[in-house]
């Protein structure tokens, strides 16, 4: 359960049988050929998996450096990568006997993705939601109710993404005997970042497997982007033994890293505990987490995975801030140069490789994850650019 | 320590709980010298938090409102100044785990023993992740207040060995039976703890009314009450709060 | 070029030529494993093909009948079946040396499946969109120019669908030398109708070997939903040979076949010539073409592909009308059941699938086509169900 | 056919267009007259359709405000009866293929003779799929007037050798070069045509003014003018129409 300094279990008494019982179902399950059997068929026959990895020629050829490639996670069903850490969790709670879901949801994207298997599963579902954001995302509450779910607006705190991990996590505690929480990133308190680092390692197996197929040799870099950092964990996973390969995570740089309205937690924050965990947080000097900022929603979030504090600690991984404003160029840089719509959270790795790729040789090769897809971001982008889309 | 013990030497104990800075500083000391008056044994002082949460919705409006006048670490040191200079009343803190990670061990530890306070009581810091607070803790002679569920079971030996100061039983869970059911859960609970350590036992979480607090108190050495109080801090005096701590202490004496 | 009496080239004189030279260079296209695997390439490695085959386990346990499965086309980049045709028609525009592609669209989804394979290929596009249409569906409008096209609202007629299908043809008929009309349904002159028919027929292969390879034999229907029939059609290719195989289009009955609101082409239509073929058209008694209704703008057109005329006529394919309420119903069946929201063009499929199943054997099998994603439909199913969703 | 043969007959024939029923089907009967009056020598009576896919948006609206009366084509009909009551200048239908089909080709048919309709112009229907429709028109001894244009190329022989009545020369294309290029291309189109028949040449589309009325009067029998017509038709008198065709008509004589 630990990374280095990062990790553990800070949470309430109340929950810390059902932690080691999580704990102890999730090692069982993990050494059961069936339970991967379940894993693989769900992943394979209903999330589409496994996704593409697509050279991105036009690309590669415009940046005049090194092969680029894609790993396509916005081609799963539901368009993200969400989906293949919430069929382990919720076949792992089906495995436990539970018959509920619950779930918190910033912009809706991880509260569709337990919803749709909850549904598909014939689970019971609630999902967590700030209040701030069932009115900003009030289709996204819709589409959750759609899917058989019930939407709890989080009316606590400042109304967002956080106080519906509190308001989730409250829930948790007054409901554990038939209820599962399904934490949507790597982050909480052991065994969750584990669980999603291994549900989410399919990516980068994957991609290891395809990208040794395609060009004979490991990628130079791989690229990801990091709010909790779980299509990151995902992404790194099966090549973090491999130290020939970089790789680098990019957090959300909001209105700049040195701004007061930024969301990169591994330069700007500081080590700390919230949310069960041991890790990185942008917090004051007394420790009280800060509200903060990021042009998409998906990495708005305060802290990263314990991993990830742990590799940039030691070097592993390297983290660097994209600000809205490069994400946003990078948004409309790919949709015109290789017809993808890719999420403004992955635009933020997008940006990045922009950047990379020129320094690098034509022989040399980054794999981007593009971690769904961006068909929810058109609106914001075009009122981000002035434009008007109201109907 | 030996100002929690006291707390517990003569009947059943009152604890009451009080969110630092909330209406604000000034209120919140008349408000815990008001428990006094009226009869509390012991007083939690609760260290606002941007995300309480092991707390239920009138206490985290309450951190809320503290923070947003920024209140913060500092301030509520000051505030159990003023509090010292007026009473010797048992106190411990009630704060989560980052507030006093942040501060530093020693540092937060340190504080405590300048200004008389006895303990704290993290909730979100469990069984296994309190070894390197409770090693400062120990070189300063502070209670870490262990928390007891209905969810604890085979956890609760080492949990009732390692208990200082007092035990906090949290009684309240959210699918609960009937009253009776629920009472018999407890007194399952309390006596299993009872087995395994001499310390004192409180029952805290849903107790709002004399009645309540009648029943509990033959369960255990202690009753705490906290979001009736912060509610009355809220919405009314430090008189009126007074004479609820009296009616609740007459109720269990 | 004719489905027993359908079909043909009724265009202007202009086009002729150039309608003679894409049949040429199609037919040649057809035959040279060179263009096959072009086409094959950017199908399983940009589209995401093959897609799924899954079988819809709670579903046909609710219906309590047939076993269905569904073929997932809304599981392929861009989220329909309409990227299978782009695909095809653009590297046939490449190939012939052109180097702009044109196109109407309703809604936009064949807009932005166009623009998609313009960026990709590096293509100059251009969309015509009605200008009623074009204020409905402002975000599409952002979308397609995101990726690099440029939309021209048209503004004759009632500014809807056929009349960006009249302005592009114009457009066409005025620059033929560099520009291809890439058509967005099995609709128009032949050899569009051909085309689109090979093109989509992608769906009913795979869905051939994979439900052989999955319960060892035919299915015993496929039902697909039926506007100008792309995805129908090519859903029931490779099964037109197999009389075994009942075969179902699902048309639009908007407020009911017998009302004036409706779309339902092949039971309310009759014969005559529009849009560069004879079909059967929703027509006036003097043979002027009718505003048709639905609520499903991908279905809401007034004519049908000549294919599907001719497949009615001869009884190999049979044609039912499914109303807004089915339509609806289905819908929110499909996302509650299975986890998955269809489009609402798709949902008139699944709407037949819930009667058609029960009357079913279990032994037998059903597969339906969901032609794609529903996630642009979520806002007006809120809608239609009186829930606000404006933010 | 000896009616349309007629009109080409004098010198350079001057061929108008009207749609029928806009502004209403009282003033296209006038509007008729007035072309005959200014000296046209053959007029297209345009049955509205819903879709004009081969026609500008001068003409597609035109077709639009017609439908929006609900002028339908027995309502043509009567019009063309109208202006059979008081002319006797050649006629033929400009209408689409869909509104021929739906009325039945027989019946179609048979109302041009009584009506002494000429012949017809159907732009979306191509030599290929003429063959149905001409089995009828020549059994009534009606002109069906193909039309060529600059992409036809290699389709000119069997359009030029299957003309009756006039081939109409459709001149202008999205895209064309400078002015010259322009005459230069439209010459050789109907000097190749020339080669394949006897058959007038009308040329057509894009003709406005008196000086394009003329350059293109060099290159063929007769000038086609449809959108300035219907526009005057939209916005002005009969009176207006009538001087602008001697306007027209006076340039190419």
């Amino acid at each position: 359960g630990h990374y280095g300094e990062y990790g553990g279990q800070f949470v309430p008494e109340t929950l810390m049988n059902e932690l080691t019982k999580i704990e102890t179902s999730y090692q069982e399950a993990k050494n059961d050929p069936e339970f991967q059997q379940e894993v693989h068929d769900l992943l394979n026959n209903y999330a589409n998996r496994p996704s593409l990895l697509s050279y991105a020629k036009r690309m590669s050829d415009d940046l005049g450096g090194a092969q680029i490639y894609f790993k396509r996670e916005d081609l799963n069903h539901t368009g993200a990568h969400k989906i293949n850490n919430v069929i382990g969790q919720a076949l792992l709670a089906k495995r436990m006997g539970k018959t509920r879901l619950i779930a918190e949801t910033g912009a809706g994207q991880h509260g569709v993705a337990t919803a749709t298997i909850a549904a598909l599963l014939g689970m019971e579902c609630e999902i967590y939601m700030g209040k701030e954001d069932t009115e900003r995302q009030k289709l996204n509450v819709y589409r959750i109710e759609l899917l058989g779910a019930k939407v709890h607006p989080v009316t606590t705190g400042s109304m967002v993404l956080k106080d519906a991990v509190n308001a989730a996590m409250q829930a948790w505690t007054q409901r554990v005997d038939d209820t599962f929480y399904v934490l949507g990133s790597a982050v909480g308190p052991h065994p969750f970042p584990e669980m999603v680092h291994d549900f989410q390692s399919v990516i980068s197996k994957e991609a290891k497997q395809q990208i040794l197929a395609e060009t004979g040799k490991l990628p130079d870099a791989v690229v990801a982007c990091v709010g909790g950092g779980s299509n990151a964990i995902g992404s790194f996973a099966a090549f973090i033994d491999d130290s020939e390969v970089a790789l680098i995570g990019c957090e959300a740089a909001g209105k700049g890293v040195d701004t007061k309205q930024t969301a990169a937690t591994i330069e700007r924050g500081s080590t700390g505990i919230f949310h069960g965990m041991k890790s990185k947080f942008m917090q004051n000097e007394d420790g009280q987490i800060d509200e903060v900022y990021s042009i998409s929603a998906g990495l708005d979030y305060p802290g990263v995975g314990p991993e990830h504090s742990a590799l940039a600690d030691m070097h592993r991984a390297q983290y660097v801030g994209i600000t809205d404003d490069e994400a946003v160029d990078a948004f409309e840089y790919i949709a015109k140069t290789e017809g993808i719509v890719a999420a403004i959270e992955s635009s933020h790795a997008i940006a990045y490789v922009k950047k990379l790729a020129p320094t690098m040789r034509k022989d040399q090769v980054i794999i981007c994850t593009i971690s769904g897809r961006g068909d929810k971001d058109v609106a914001s982008i075009a009122k981000y650019r002035g434009v008007d889309v109201d109907e | 320590m030996s100002r929690i013990s006291n707390a517990f030497k003569k009947e059943k104990a009152f604890i009451g709980f009080v969110v630092a800075g909330d209406p604000d500083l000034k209120v919140t000391v008349e408000n815990v010298l008001a428990l006094e008056d009226g009869g509390a044994d012991l007083v939690e002082i609760g260290i606002p938090f941007s995300d309480p949460v092991a707390d239920g919705p009138v206490i985290q409006d309450a951190d809320q409102r503290a923070l947003n006048q920024n209140v913060n670490t500092e301030d509520v040191f000051e505030l159990v100044r003023l509090i010292r200079e007026q009473s010797d009343i048992p106190l411990v803190f009630l704060t989560y785990a980052n507030l006093v990670f942040k501060s530093g061990y020693e540092t937060f530890c340190k504080k405590c023993v300048d200004l008389e306070v006895s303990g704290m009581i993290i909730p979100d810091l469990p069984y296994e992740e309190q070894d390197d607070l409770l090693v400062v803790m120990e070189q300063n002679d502070l209670d870490l207040i262990q928390l007891i569920t209905p969810t604890s079971k085979e956890r609760i030996p080492k949990l009732a060995k390692r208990a200082r100061g007092f035990i906090y039983v949290v009684s309240s869970m959210g699918i609960t039976g009937t009253r009776n059911e629920f009472k018999e859960d407890i007194s399952q609970l309390t006596n299993e703890i009872k087995k395994y350590t001499t310390v004192p036992i409180a029952i805290g979480f849903g107790i709002h009314t004399p009645i309540q607090a009648v029943e509990m108190s033959h369960l255990a050495d202690g009753i705490i009450v906290g979001s009736e109080i912060v509610r009355i801090a809220h919405e009314d005096s430090p008189q009126r709060l007074m004479t609820y701590i009296q009616e609740m202490k007459d109720a269990i004496s």
